[in-house]
C-alpha cells in the first residue's frame, strides 16, 4: 500500500464494473448507449493506468468514439422506423416481455460462478507472467521502426493486421448487402452554431488524425488510431450533410475499401523472393514500407469507417427495382 | 518545487470547479439550469487544469498542444450545450421558473 | 515472389475477393478463376506434404513464439481439399442459382464474400498461431452472416442476426481463453502449449476455448442458431455454411486437443454425452421438421453431435487414434452435406416450396436432384461403401474394442433416427398416385444438378479409397503414428 | 494490491455482466452492448497480462492484439447494427 494511486486504482476499477451494471440496468437505450461511451472512456483511462497509450487511444477513438456513433445511429433509425423519433419517453422499441425473476437469479448465479472461477485462475496465474519482452527487444532493430506496438502490427505479427482489416473489408461488404435499399431516416438539423464547429473542426481533425499516423512510427499512434480520428471527418462531412454520398462515387469507395488490403497483400507479397518469405521486408526499406503501408491502411481504415456508419450502399433511386424488373 | 506546488494548487482549483458542476447537474431542476452548471463548471475546471498542467510540460510544444486540446474541448463542449438546449427547447419544454 | 503454396492458397483467395469487389460485372469469371487457382496452390501443398510430412513457413521471417508460422500437414491439407474441392463445385451451382439479371446484385454479394470466406478458412487450416485463428475465425463468421442474409427476407435476417450474436460470444470466448494462455504461458503458438505446465489459468483458458468453440460449431445445447440460419440462407449459401463453415471450429478444437493435452476423462466424456444429447435431440427435431431444408440442417446438428462422439469414443487413452475417426465424419459430412444442401436447393427451386408432405402433389420431378438427395442421404445415414460409412464404423469397431458399449448404442440410435428421417423425404420421392397433372415436358434433371450430383458421387466413393485418405490424414502428425 | 490485480478482477468482472446480459437481454441492441462488454473484458485481461512493473515498459505483442480485437469488434459490431436496421425496418413495415 505504498502507492496512493492504488486508491484511484480501485475507485476507478469499481465504476468501471457499476457502469457495465448500468449499461445493462438502465431502462432508456439512449442512456444506456451513453453509459456504455462513459464506460469505454474510463476503461481507456485505466489502459493509460497499465502503461498501455496505443491501446487506450484506439479504444477512445474506435472502441468507443466509431462504436458509440454506429449506436446512437441505429437507436435513431429504430425511432425513425417506429415512430418514437419524437417520444423519447417510449424507451423500448419493441414490447419487450420482461425475464422472469426466476431466471434472471439463475442467469446472474452462473455467470457469477463463471467469474468466480475465472478470478481464482487469474488470481492464481503467477503476477508478471513470462512474454515476448525479450524477443521484441533483441528484434527490434531489424523491425525498421521504434515503437514496439508499430513493429509488432506492422511488421512481427503483420499478418494478423492484414487480416484485420480484411476483416473491416468484410464487414463493410456485409453492411452493403444487408442495407440495400434501406430507406433511410432523415439526418436531424443540428443549426448554424454546429455547422460552425463542424468547419472549424474538420481541418484540426485531419492534421491530428496525420499526426497519429505520423508520430506512430516511434510514439504511440498509428494507423488505426489515425483512421479513426480520420474517420470522423466522414462522420462530419455526413451528418452535417458537407458531403452526400452519390451513386457515382460507389467505385472510388469500392477502391478506397480495398485499397490498404491490397496494397498491405501486395507488398506482403511482393518482397518475398530470393530466399525470403511474405511479409519479410528488406532491411534497408523496411521503414519506407511500413510507412506505405500504414498511409494507405489508413485512408482505407477512415474511408471504410465513414462507410459503416454511412450505412447502405449509395444506390441511384429506383435502381434496384428497375433492375428487379428487366 | 514553486512551480509544481503552483501547479496542485490549480489542478485542485479546477477538480473543484468539476465537482460543483456535478452537484449542479444532479441538484438543478430542469435541463437548462443543468447545462448551465455543467459548461460554466466544466470549462472554467478545464483551463485551471490544462494551466497546471501546462506548468508541468517539459517543452513548448506540450505547452502547445495542451493549449490546443483545451480550446478544442471547450469549443466542443460549448457547441454541445447548444445543441441539446436547441432540440430540448424545439420538443416544446421551456425553461421553469418555478 | 515466394513458390510457397500455403502463401498462395491465403493470397488467392483473398486477391479473388477484392478483384470481384471492385469488378462487380465481372465477379462470375473472376470468382471461378479465384477458387480454382486456390484449388491448384492447394494441390502443390498436398504434393509437398505428401513428400515432407509437414510443411511450415515463418511469416515475414519471425520464428514462431515472436511471429505467427503457417504449417501444413495431412490433416490441414485434407481440410484444404475438402473445402476447395467443395466450394469449387458450390461456386458451379451458384452459377445457376444467382442467375439472371434479377439476382445481379446477389450475384454480386456472393462472390466477395465467399472469396472471404474461403480466405478465412483457409487461414484457420494453416493456422497455427491462437491469436491469429481468432481474428480467422472473425473473417469467417462476418462473411458468413453475409452469406447467410443473402436472401434478405425477414426469417434469414432474424437468424443471421441470430448467428451474428452466437459467433461474437463463442470469438469473445475464445479471445478470453487467449488471454488467459498468454497469462500463463507467455506465447501464442500452438507448439509453445505442449511445455506448458497444467495450472488454472491453463484449464480456464482451455475451458473457455472449447465453450467458445462449441457455439461456433453448434455443438448441443448451443446449437440454437444453427437451424434456423442455414435452414433460410438461399442453397449455395447453406451449403457452405454446413458443408464447410461449422467444420473451421471444429478443426480448431481438434487441433487445441493435440497440443493441450489437458482432457480428463471427465472432459472427454462430457464431449461424448453432449454429442449425444445432440444426436437424439437432433434427430428428434428433423422428424418433426415441416420443410425440407430444415430437416438438413437439423440432420447437421445431428452428426456434428455425432463428430463429438467420434472424438470421445474410446476415452482419453483413446486420443490419437479417435481423432483420426472424427476427421474422416468431418470430411464425409462435409461433401455430403453441401451436395445434399444444393440438391435440396434445386428441388425446391423446380417445386417452388419444400414442404416435405407436399413433395409427392408436385405437378415436376426433378429426379437427378432427388437422386442426388438420396445419394447424399446414404453417404449421411452411413450405409456401404460410403465414406460416412467407413467413419461410422471405425467408431463403432473402436467404442466396442475399448468396451464403451454405451457409444455404440447412441450411434445405432442415431442411425435409426437418420433412417426414419430421411425416409419421410424419400417416401415423397417415391410416391407418383397424389402428383396433380404432371408437367409432361419436364426433363426431370438439368444441367445444374451436375455439381451437386458430383459431390453427392464423392461422398460414396470416397469411401472406396478410404485407406489411402486415413493414411493421408495421419501424415505430419505431430505426435507421430500411435505407439 | 497493484495495478494488474485490481484491472484484472475488474475485467473479468466485466465480462461476466456482459457474459450475463448476452444471455437473458431482451432488447436486441442492449444485447449487442452485452457482447461490447464481454470483449472489454477480454481486452483488460490482455492488457493486464502485459503489464510489467513500472520501471520496466508493458510487453508490446498483447497491446497489439487488443487494438486488433478493438477493430474487429468494431466491425462485427457494425455488420450487427446494419442487420437489426434492417430487421426493424422490414418488421415495423409488415406489421402496418
Amino acid at each position: 500500500m505504498t502507492d496512493p494511486l492504488v486508491i484511484f486504482d480501485l475507485l476507478l476499477g469499481l465504476s468501471i464494473v457499476a457502469l457495465a451494471l448500468a449499461v445493462l440496468s438502465v431502462r432508456d437505450l439512449f442512456a444506456a448507449i451513453v453509459l456504455f461511451v462513459i464506460f469505454g472512456l474510463l476503461s481507456a483511462l485505466a489502459w493509460v493506468r497499465l502503461s498501455a497509450p496505443d491501446v487506450a487511444l484506439a479504444e477512445a477513438a474506435i472502441g468507443t468514439g466509431v462504436t458509440g456513433a454506429l449506436l446512437l445511429k441505429t437507436l435513431h433509425h429504430l425511432r425513425y422506423v417506429t415512430g418514437t423519433l419524437d417520444r423519447p419517453e417510449a424507451m423500448n422499441l419493441t414490447p419487450v416481455t420482461p425475464v422472469p425473476m426466476p431466471v434472471l437469479w439463475v442467469n446472474a448465479a452462473f455467470c457469477g460462478l463463471i467469474a468466480l472461477g475465472l478470478a481464482v485462475a487469474f488470481l492464481e496465474a503467477p503476477k508478471v507472467g513470462p512474454g515476448f519482452d525479450a524477443l521484441v527487444a533483441e528484434a527490434m532493430p531489424a523491425s525498421g521502426v521504434d515503437h514496439p506496438v508499430t513493429a509488432v502490427l506492422l511488421n512481427f505479427r503483420a499478418y494478423d493486421t492484414l487480416m484485420e482489416v480484411v476483416v473491416l473489408l468484410a464487414a463493410v461488404i456485409a453492411v452493403w448487402q444487408v442495407e440495400r435499399g434501406l430507406s433511410e431516416a432523415p439526418a436531424p438539423h443540428l443549426g448554424e452554431v454546429w455547422q460552425g464547429f463542424a468547419r472549424l473542426a474538420l481541418p484540426a481533425i485531419v492534421v491530428v488524425g496525420t499526426y497519429l499516423l505520423w508520430v506512430g512510427a516511434e510514439a504511440p499512434g498509428g494507423a488505426f488510431q489515425g483512421g479513426a480520428v480520420l474517420a470522423s471527418v466522414g462522420l462530419l462531412l455526413l451528418l452535417s450533410r458537407f458531403y452526400v454520398p452519390q451513386p457515382a462515387h460507389r467505385g472510388i469507395a469500392r477502391l478506397a475499401f480495398v485499397l490498404g488490403t491490397g496494397v498491405f497483400s501486395a507488398v506482403a507479397l511482393l518482397v518475398s523472393g530470393g530466399g525470403r518469405v511474405a511479409f519479410e521486408y528488406p532491411l534497408e526499406h523496411a521503414k519506407t514500407l511500413i510507412l506505405l503501408i500504414e498511409g494507405l491502411v489508413t485512408i482505407s481504415i477512415a474511408v471504410t469507417l465513414a462507410a459503416l456508419f454511412h450505412g447502405r450502399e449509395p444506390v441511384a433511386l429506383g435502381e434496384e427495382e428497375r433492375r428487379n424488373d428487366t | 518545487m514553486m512551480l509544481e506546488s503552483l501547479s496542485m494548487i490549480l489542478i485542485a482549483l479546477g477538480t473543484v470547479f468539476f465537482i460543483a458542476g456535478t452537484v449542479g447537474l444532479l441538484r438543478f431542476p430542469d435541463i437548462y439550469c443543468r447545462l448551465h452548471a455543467l459548461t460554466k463548471a466544466d470549462g472554467l475546471g478545464l483551463a485551471l487544469i490544462a494551466l497546471g498542467v501546462a506548468l508541468l510540460a517539459d517543452s513548448m510544444g506540450e505547452v502547445f498542444r495542451i493549449i490546443l486540446i483545451w480550446f478544442f474541448v471547450a469549443v466542443a463542449s460549448a457547441t454541445c450545450g447548444h445543441l441539446i438546449a436547441r432540440y430540448e427547447r424545439r420538443s416544446g419544454e421551456g425553461p421553469s421558473y418555478d | 515472389m515466394t513458390t510457397d503454396p500455403m502463401t498462395f492458397a491465403l493470397f488467392l483467395p483473398l486477391f479473388g475477393a477484392m478483384a470481384v469487389f471492385l469488378l462487380p460485372r465481372a465477379s462470375v469469371a473472376i470468382g471461378l478463376a479465384s477458387v480454382a487457382a486456390t484449388c491448384g496452390a492447394v494441390l502443390f501443398l498436398a504434393r509437398d506434404v505428401l513428400a515432407k510430412g509437414e510443411v511450415m513457413t515463418a511469416l515475414g521471417g519471425w520464428e514462431a513464439p515472436l511471429g505467427i508460422a503457417l504449417r501444413a500437414d495431412g490433416l490441414s491439407v485434407t481440410m484444404l481439399s475438402m473445402t476447395c474441392a467443395v466450394g469449387l463445385l458450390v461456386s458451379l451451382g451458384a452459377l445457376d442459382s444467382f442467375k439472371g439479371t434479377g439476382q445481379m446484385r446477389t450475384r454480386q454479394y456472393f462472390w466477395p464474400l465467399w472469396l472471404l470466406l474461403l480466405t478465412g478458412m483457409n487461414g484457420v487450416y494453416l493456422g497455427t498461431d491462437i491469436f491469429n485463428l481468432y481474428v480467422m475465425i472473425e473473417v469467417i463468421a462476418l462473411a458468413a452472416v453475409g452469406l447467410t442474409v443473402l436472401s434478405g427476407t425477414r426469417a434469414a435476417l432474424r437468424a443471421g442476426l441470430e448467428y451474428m450474436y452466437a459467433s461474437i460470444l463463442g470469438a469473445l470466448l475464445f479471445l478470453l481463453g487467449v488471454g488467459f494462455v498468454y497469462l500463463h504461458v507467455g506465447r501464442l503458438d500452438l507448439a509453445g502449449l505442449i511445455e506448458a505446465e497444467p495450472s488454472g489459468a491453463l484449464s480456464a483458458a482451455l475451458a473457455l476455448m472449447v465453450v467458445g468453440l462449441m457455439l461456433k460449431t453448434a455443438l448441443f445445447p448451443l446449437h440454437f442458431w444453427l437451424p434456423a440460419a442455414h435452414a433460410n440462407a438461399t442453397a449455395p449459401a447453406s451449403a457452405l455454411l454446413s458443408g464447410l463453415v461449422v467444420k473451421a471450429a471444429l478443426y480448431i478444437f481438434l487441433r487445441l486437443t493435440m497440443y493441450m493435452p489437458l482432457l480428463d476423462e471427465i472432459m472427454v466424456t462430457s464431449m461424448g454425452v453432449l454429442g449425444a444429447c445432440a444426436v437424439l435431440w437432433g434427430g428428434v427435431q428433423a422428424l418433426r421438421a415441416e420443410r425440407l431444408k430444415l430437416l438438413v440442417a437439423w440432420s447437421t446438428v445431428v452428426q456434428i453431435g455425432l463428430i463429438f462422439i467420434a472424438f470421445a469414443h474410446a476415452g482419453p487413452p483413446g486420443l490419437h487414434e479417435s481423432w483420426k475417426v472424427a476427421a474422416l465424419l468431418i470430411l464425409a459430412h462435409g461433401v455430403a452435406k453441401a451436395a445434399m444442401f444444393m440438391a435440396a436447393g434445386r428441388i425446391r427451386a423446380e417445386l417452388g416450396h419444400d414442404i416435405i408432405r407436399d413433395l409427392d402433389r408436385a405437378p415436376v420431378r426433378p429426379t437427378l436432384a432427388q437422386f442426388t438427395f438420396a445419394l447424399a442421404a446414404i453417404s449421411i445415414i452411413g450405409l456401404p461403401p460410403s465414406l460416412g460409412f467407413i467413419g461410422k464404423w471405425s467408431l463403432l469397431e473402436g467404442a466396442m474394442s475399448s468396451g464403451y458399449w454405451h457409444w455404440v448404442v447412441v450411434t445405432m440410435i442415431g442411425t435409426l433416427l437418420s433412417v426414419a428421417y430421411f425416409s419421410r423425404v424419400f417416401a415423397g420421392f417415391l410416391r407418383f398416385d397424389r402428383m396433380r397433372n404432371p408437367v409432361a415436358e419436364h426433363q426431370g434433371w438439368a444441367l445444374a444438378d451436375l455439381p451437386p450430383l458430383t459431390l453427392a458421387l464423392a461422398a460414396i466413393g470416397l469411401g472406396l479409397v478410404a485407406a489411402p485418405v486415413l493414411s493421408f490424414i495421419e501424415l505430419g502428425y505431430p505426435f507421430g503414428a500411435a505407439p | 494490491m497493484t495495478p494488474d490485480m485490481i484491472y484484472g478482477l475488474t475485467g473479468i468482472a466485466v465480462f461476466a455482466i456482459g457474459l450475463a446480459g448476452a444471455l437473458c437481454a431482451q432488447d436486441r441492441l442492449r444485447r449487442l452492448l452485452a457482447l461490447k462488454l464481454c470483449s472489454m473484458g477480454a481486452g483488460f485481461l490482455l492488457v493486464v497480462a502485459a503489464w510489467r512493473v513500472p520501471p520496466d515498459a508493458p510487453d508490446p505483442v498483447p497491446h497489439a492484439l487488443v487494438i486488433t480485437g478493438i477493430v474487429v469488434v468494431v466491425s462485427a459490431t457494425a455488420v450487427a447494427l446494419a442487420l437489426i436496421r434492417r430487421l426493424q425496418s422490414l418488421e415495423t413495415r409488415d406489421d402496418d
